[in-house]
């Protein structure tokens, strides 16, 4: 069968609403920053996660509370608990790392962009993440990332770090700072909000998109970003921003 | 010259016989479009019911490693919302566009298939097939009487062509040649096939809806049979042989079968859509290597003596 | 203590629930004894019919990667001949023996019914299901009537058990239960699938007879659909699984669907004998490392909610 | 699928009733001695035939007119046609090659015979042939053999070598010299007979047997050598003469 068994040995609330899993698996993955897999819970359903950090048989993954899925994850799954994975799927962040990194992230879009950080670290490197959040209470995975280069987070009720939007602190910094390329994974309207101001500005830009995800093999056609015809699941989820382009200029984001 | 891939099928001119098979890829414009782009012949639609249908949970999808198991549970915007699709297909796609058309009923048939063709689409599929959707497809099939009236009363509507899409349970001649007396102008063969897997790590079974349908290579044995034995009994019956294409030897094989063209389903899990050059390249080697004109020429040919 | 493979199906003990399926080495005493000593839990004879049987020409066997293909056509020394086999397995083999019967009628299947319950078999197998010999096989088992008529006289000349073998299109539910109440013990399910291969390269079916019988692991999701499906439906009827059972964890897969016992066909040409063995020994390890005590557990596990 | 293409390179009378075909494959084979493949020619049949010799693409077939098949290979096949093979099938001569070797062959035996002795002079041990025919006439592959050790042909009705059935030759030779393994291959009573005298001076011996092939993967009893329930296409055909020893005592022979 396509799933690997993995077992959890850890489980960690990074905020109210948001948990980290620490699973060990049967057999090794090896994904790239920005893969995916389908995480399986018999009999409760099958989910698309990112990968925010994997080495050898320990793979990591940043669920927030959504819904059927993630709820039965935050209330039942426990550590010693059987899940499933098929993947890694799709297609992650795609340059050879070289120079100055921008991280962009709001919410569980810091899991993928953790797990490229390092890679980007391991590779010399240099990076700076931006991390919005809602509240004081939602921040979370700051040290993390310290621990791989330069943080500023934003707030947008509170008081810790810069007071707004991910959004609009990436303009401040863009304004003063010179990178090499950037990197953004959060809700739509922040991912085209990007990489339209990337693409004015010629920087290269990446993002990481979402559809509902089913077969998750590219051919059930549900996770398209239209009217581009583009998969999420097999074309992306990571998309450059010159892919995404002629949707920039649309009115509306349809999919 | 370089040997002829085009084909006619029922009245259909396809530019070559590879057409993107129904439930893969053809649910939206956009996909459509690459789709043509990557070099199909034509391409049917997802199957589009009355109202729109969220389909099953997840899992509904299993990859096995000789094939793959799907329970999608026909999740289609409904013919109203896919009129736009259709639209801009009509407009901007010059290859044939199929609508697949699914009901419970002869009139959600002819009411989805007035819309499909009141927005330009080039053909019909009648999903009388699918193995896992209960009130669609193989429940429609099985009743014969049901399925012919369908077929007589959208040909009523429409002379474009209506393929009659068959699973493996109906791959009769005798049950074809009723459709075709019916005013089907042609055949599908084979819809998935009702299975379902179990795992033995989790012992449950892996499909939201337990059961599904199979699909890849492990099917097309059983694919080419039913299309080598409609050929057969039936010599002009116009048949999209569909079931395990996988590459331009899988399509050849239908082709030699009885096949006019061959739909391409889920191997483009694995191949993705370069699997449309693969095939037509491949194709092209074979006819200049054997010294034949025009793929039509091969079609059936395993059946002489 | 280690865990119990031990399973009882339609009154037959097994030692384990890995039994040889028709059609594979069966065919002889000293073949059987060689899978007696391999470690099965029951004997399947090949289908035996009243006449000897020549069966097809070569080819007869095609070995695709997923799976096999085969049209052997029955050949068997008829039932005159095999008596004498029969009689050594009574005499010197201590699992089960299953005789596999063929017939063109009634009187064909009750008149080797009778020779083989004379040489002392231990139960009988309704070939009601093979898909590519005219007159025999699917071609009986499609007429259901006809089949419970079989069944009825088969049961009023003896007690011992008789399993109907069905294929894939006689798998529902209602059918089995109209086999059930004919008298039947349990159903075999399932036989091979009709299907053909074509070679590309000599562009001609490969098969003397053109059509064969599909198994092997490409149509086990298949069987384990049927086995489910009849399971869930009938909860009392012992059901042998058969289809693609390549090793342990397929044999659970049809055990966790509702198999109490599975059958292993032609699996063997890549794992030879030794699958007896593997199957045993990982049943056991799986039971031992999830704690079961007995396999009778996981019949239709996969079926709690 | 399982077949492998084959061209007819060159077709050679070797007598009025037995060819040789040397066969290239598209696909490289690597058989062992004894082991033999099933030759399909479509619409006309499936056979099983030994190799007769087999160096990268190259092998070759020696085929004795019998029935269908093989008479149409003598009649109708030409260079240039093309045949399909599955294989090697089987399990070829078993004993890691040493010392002194006493081939017995009969008729087309003389294939699997003729590729053992290419390995076992390649191995560096001592080969000799004893090659039996009906007449004069039938004699064929003597040079071939000649090149790979020594040769003694027996002559039922003829003037050539010596005069008799090759079992009293094979009872002359094993009389006066000393060897350390008999292969035989070619009737059954030739190969139960020279194994019997084999196992009674305690000489290992191993023959090739033939029972009608069908499937030629072990699954369809077909080519049970009975009552032992030993199948030719896969536990031989090659055969030690320790395993046929229970049917040496008996009768009659079965299968
Ligand atoms: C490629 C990819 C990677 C992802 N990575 C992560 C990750 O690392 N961490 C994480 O927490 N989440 C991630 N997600 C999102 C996650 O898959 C969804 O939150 C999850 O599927 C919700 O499942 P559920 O059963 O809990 O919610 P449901 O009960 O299915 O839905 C609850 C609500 O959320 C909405 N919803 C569900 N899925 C989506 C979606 N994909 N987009 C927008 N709205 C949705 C539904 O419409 C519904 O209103 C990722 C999604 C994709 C496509
Ligand atoms: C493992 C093996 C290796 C072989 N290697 C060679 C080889 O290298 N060269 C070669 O020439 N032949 C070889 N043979 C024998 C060859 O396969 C048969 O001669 C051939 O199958 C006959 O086919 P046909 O269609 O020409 O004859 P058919 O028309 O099938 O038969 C003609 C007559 O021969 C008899 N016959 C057919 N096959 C056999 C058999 N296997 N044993 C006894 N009688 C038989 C039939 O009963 C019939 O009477 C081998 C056989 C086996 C089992
Ligand atoms: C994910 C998936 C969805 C499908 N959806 C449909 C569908 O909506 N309507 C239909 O007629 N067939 C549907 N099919 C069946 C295919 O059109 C095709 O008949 C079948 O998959 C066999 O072809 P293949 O082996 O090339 O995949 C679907 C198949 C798959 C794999
Ligand atoms: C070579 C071969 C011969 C068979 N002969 C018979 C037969 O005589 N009677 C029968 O009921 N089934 C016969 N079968 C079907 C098997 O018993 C079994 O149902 C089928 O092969 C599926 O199981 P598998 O996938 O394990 O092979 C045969 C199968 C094969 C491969
Ligand atoms: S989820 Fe099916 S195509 Fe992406
Ligand atoms: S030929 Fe089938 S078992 Fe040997």
């Amino acid at each position: 069968m396509s799933y690997i068994t993995g077992v959890i040995e850890r489980i960690r609330n990074l905020t109210k609403s948001i948990k980290e899993y620490e699973i060990f698996l049967e057999d090794c993955v090896k994904p790239e920053p920005g893969q995916f897999v389908m995480l399986w819970i018999p009999r409760i359903g099958e989910i698309p996660l990112s990968f925010a950090d994997a080495e050898d048989n320990i793979i990591r993954f940043i669920v927030a509370r959504v819904g059927r899925v993630t709820g039965y994850m935050h209330e039942r799954l426990m550590a010693g608990d059987k899940v499933f994975i098929r993947g890694p799927l799709g297609r992650g962040f795609r340059w050879a790392p070289s120079g100055r990194a921008l991280l962009v992230a709001g919410g569980y879009g810091l899991a993928p962009l953790h797990f490229l950080a390092k890679k980007l670290r391991a590779a010399g490197c240099g990076v700076k993440a931006l991390l919005g959040f809602k509240s004081d209470d939602d921040v979370f995975y700051r040290e993390e990332f310290e621990r791989l280069g330069e943080v500023e987070i934003s707030v947008e009720h509170g008081s810790s770090g810069y007071r707004g939007t991910v959004l609009d602190l990436f303009r401040n910094v863009i304004q003063g700072e010179i990178y090499d390329m950037v990197y953004v994974c959060g809700k739509e309207e922040l991912n085209l909000a990007v990489m339209r101001e990337c693409l004015i500005a010629g920087l290269p830009v990446e993002a990481s998109f979402e559809r509902r995800i089913r077969c998750g093999a590219g051919i059930c056609g549900s996770c398209s970003i239209e009217p581009l015809g583009l998969r999420v699941c097999k074309d992306g989820p990571i998309f450059d921003g010159r892919m995404i382009m002629p949707m920039l200029g649309a009115e509306r984001i349809e999919g | 010259m370089s040997p002829d891939l085009e084909v006619e099928l029922a009245r259909l001119r396809l530019r070559n016989p590879a057409i993107l098979a129904s439930g893969i890829l053809g649910s939206s414009y956009g996909l459509m479009r690459r789709v043509e782009e990557a070099g199909a012949g034509a391409i049917t639609t997802k199957t589009i019911t009355r109202e729109p249908r969220e389909g099953y949970l997840n899992p509904v999808f299993v990859d096995l490693e000789f094939g793959y198991l799907n329970a999608m549970g026909l999740p289609n915007p409904g013919i109203t919302a896919f009129k736009m699709e259709l639209r801009r297909a009509a407009e901007n796609i010059r290859i044939p566009v199929i609508v697949s058309i699914g009901g419970r009923d002869e009139s959600e048939f002819i009411e989805v298939a007035e819309q499909a063709l009141d927005a330009g689409c080039n053909a019909i599929e009648l999903n009388l097939s699918c193995p896992h959707v209960g009130g669609y497809g193989l429940e429609i099939g099985s009743d014969i009487r049901l399925a012919c009236n369908i077929i007589r009363s959208i040909k009523s509507i429409s002379s474009r062509p209506v393929f009659a899409k068959i699973s493996v349970y109906q791959a009769r001649p005798d049950i074809v040649s009723r459709y075709i007396g019916s005013g089907a102008d042609g055949v599908t063969a084979i819809n998935t096939i009702r299975a379902a897997a179990i795992s033995v790590e989790s012992m449950t079974p892996i499909l939201s809806n337990i059961f599904g349908g199979l699909s890849g290579p492990c099917i097309r044995p059983i694919a080419v049979a039913a299309v080598y034995e409609i050929r057969r009994e039936l010599p002009d019956v116009p048949i999209i042989g569909v079931g395990g294409v996988d590459g331009w030897r899988a399509a050849l094989e239908l082709i030699l079968a009885g096949a006019n063209a061959v739909g391409v389903g889920s191997a483009i899990a694995r191949k993705d859509l370069e699997i449309f050059r693969e095939i037509i390249e491949g194709l092209r080697g074979f006819l200049a290597s054997r010294g034949f004109k025009s793929i039509k020429e091969l079609v059936g040919y395993a059946q002489r003596l």
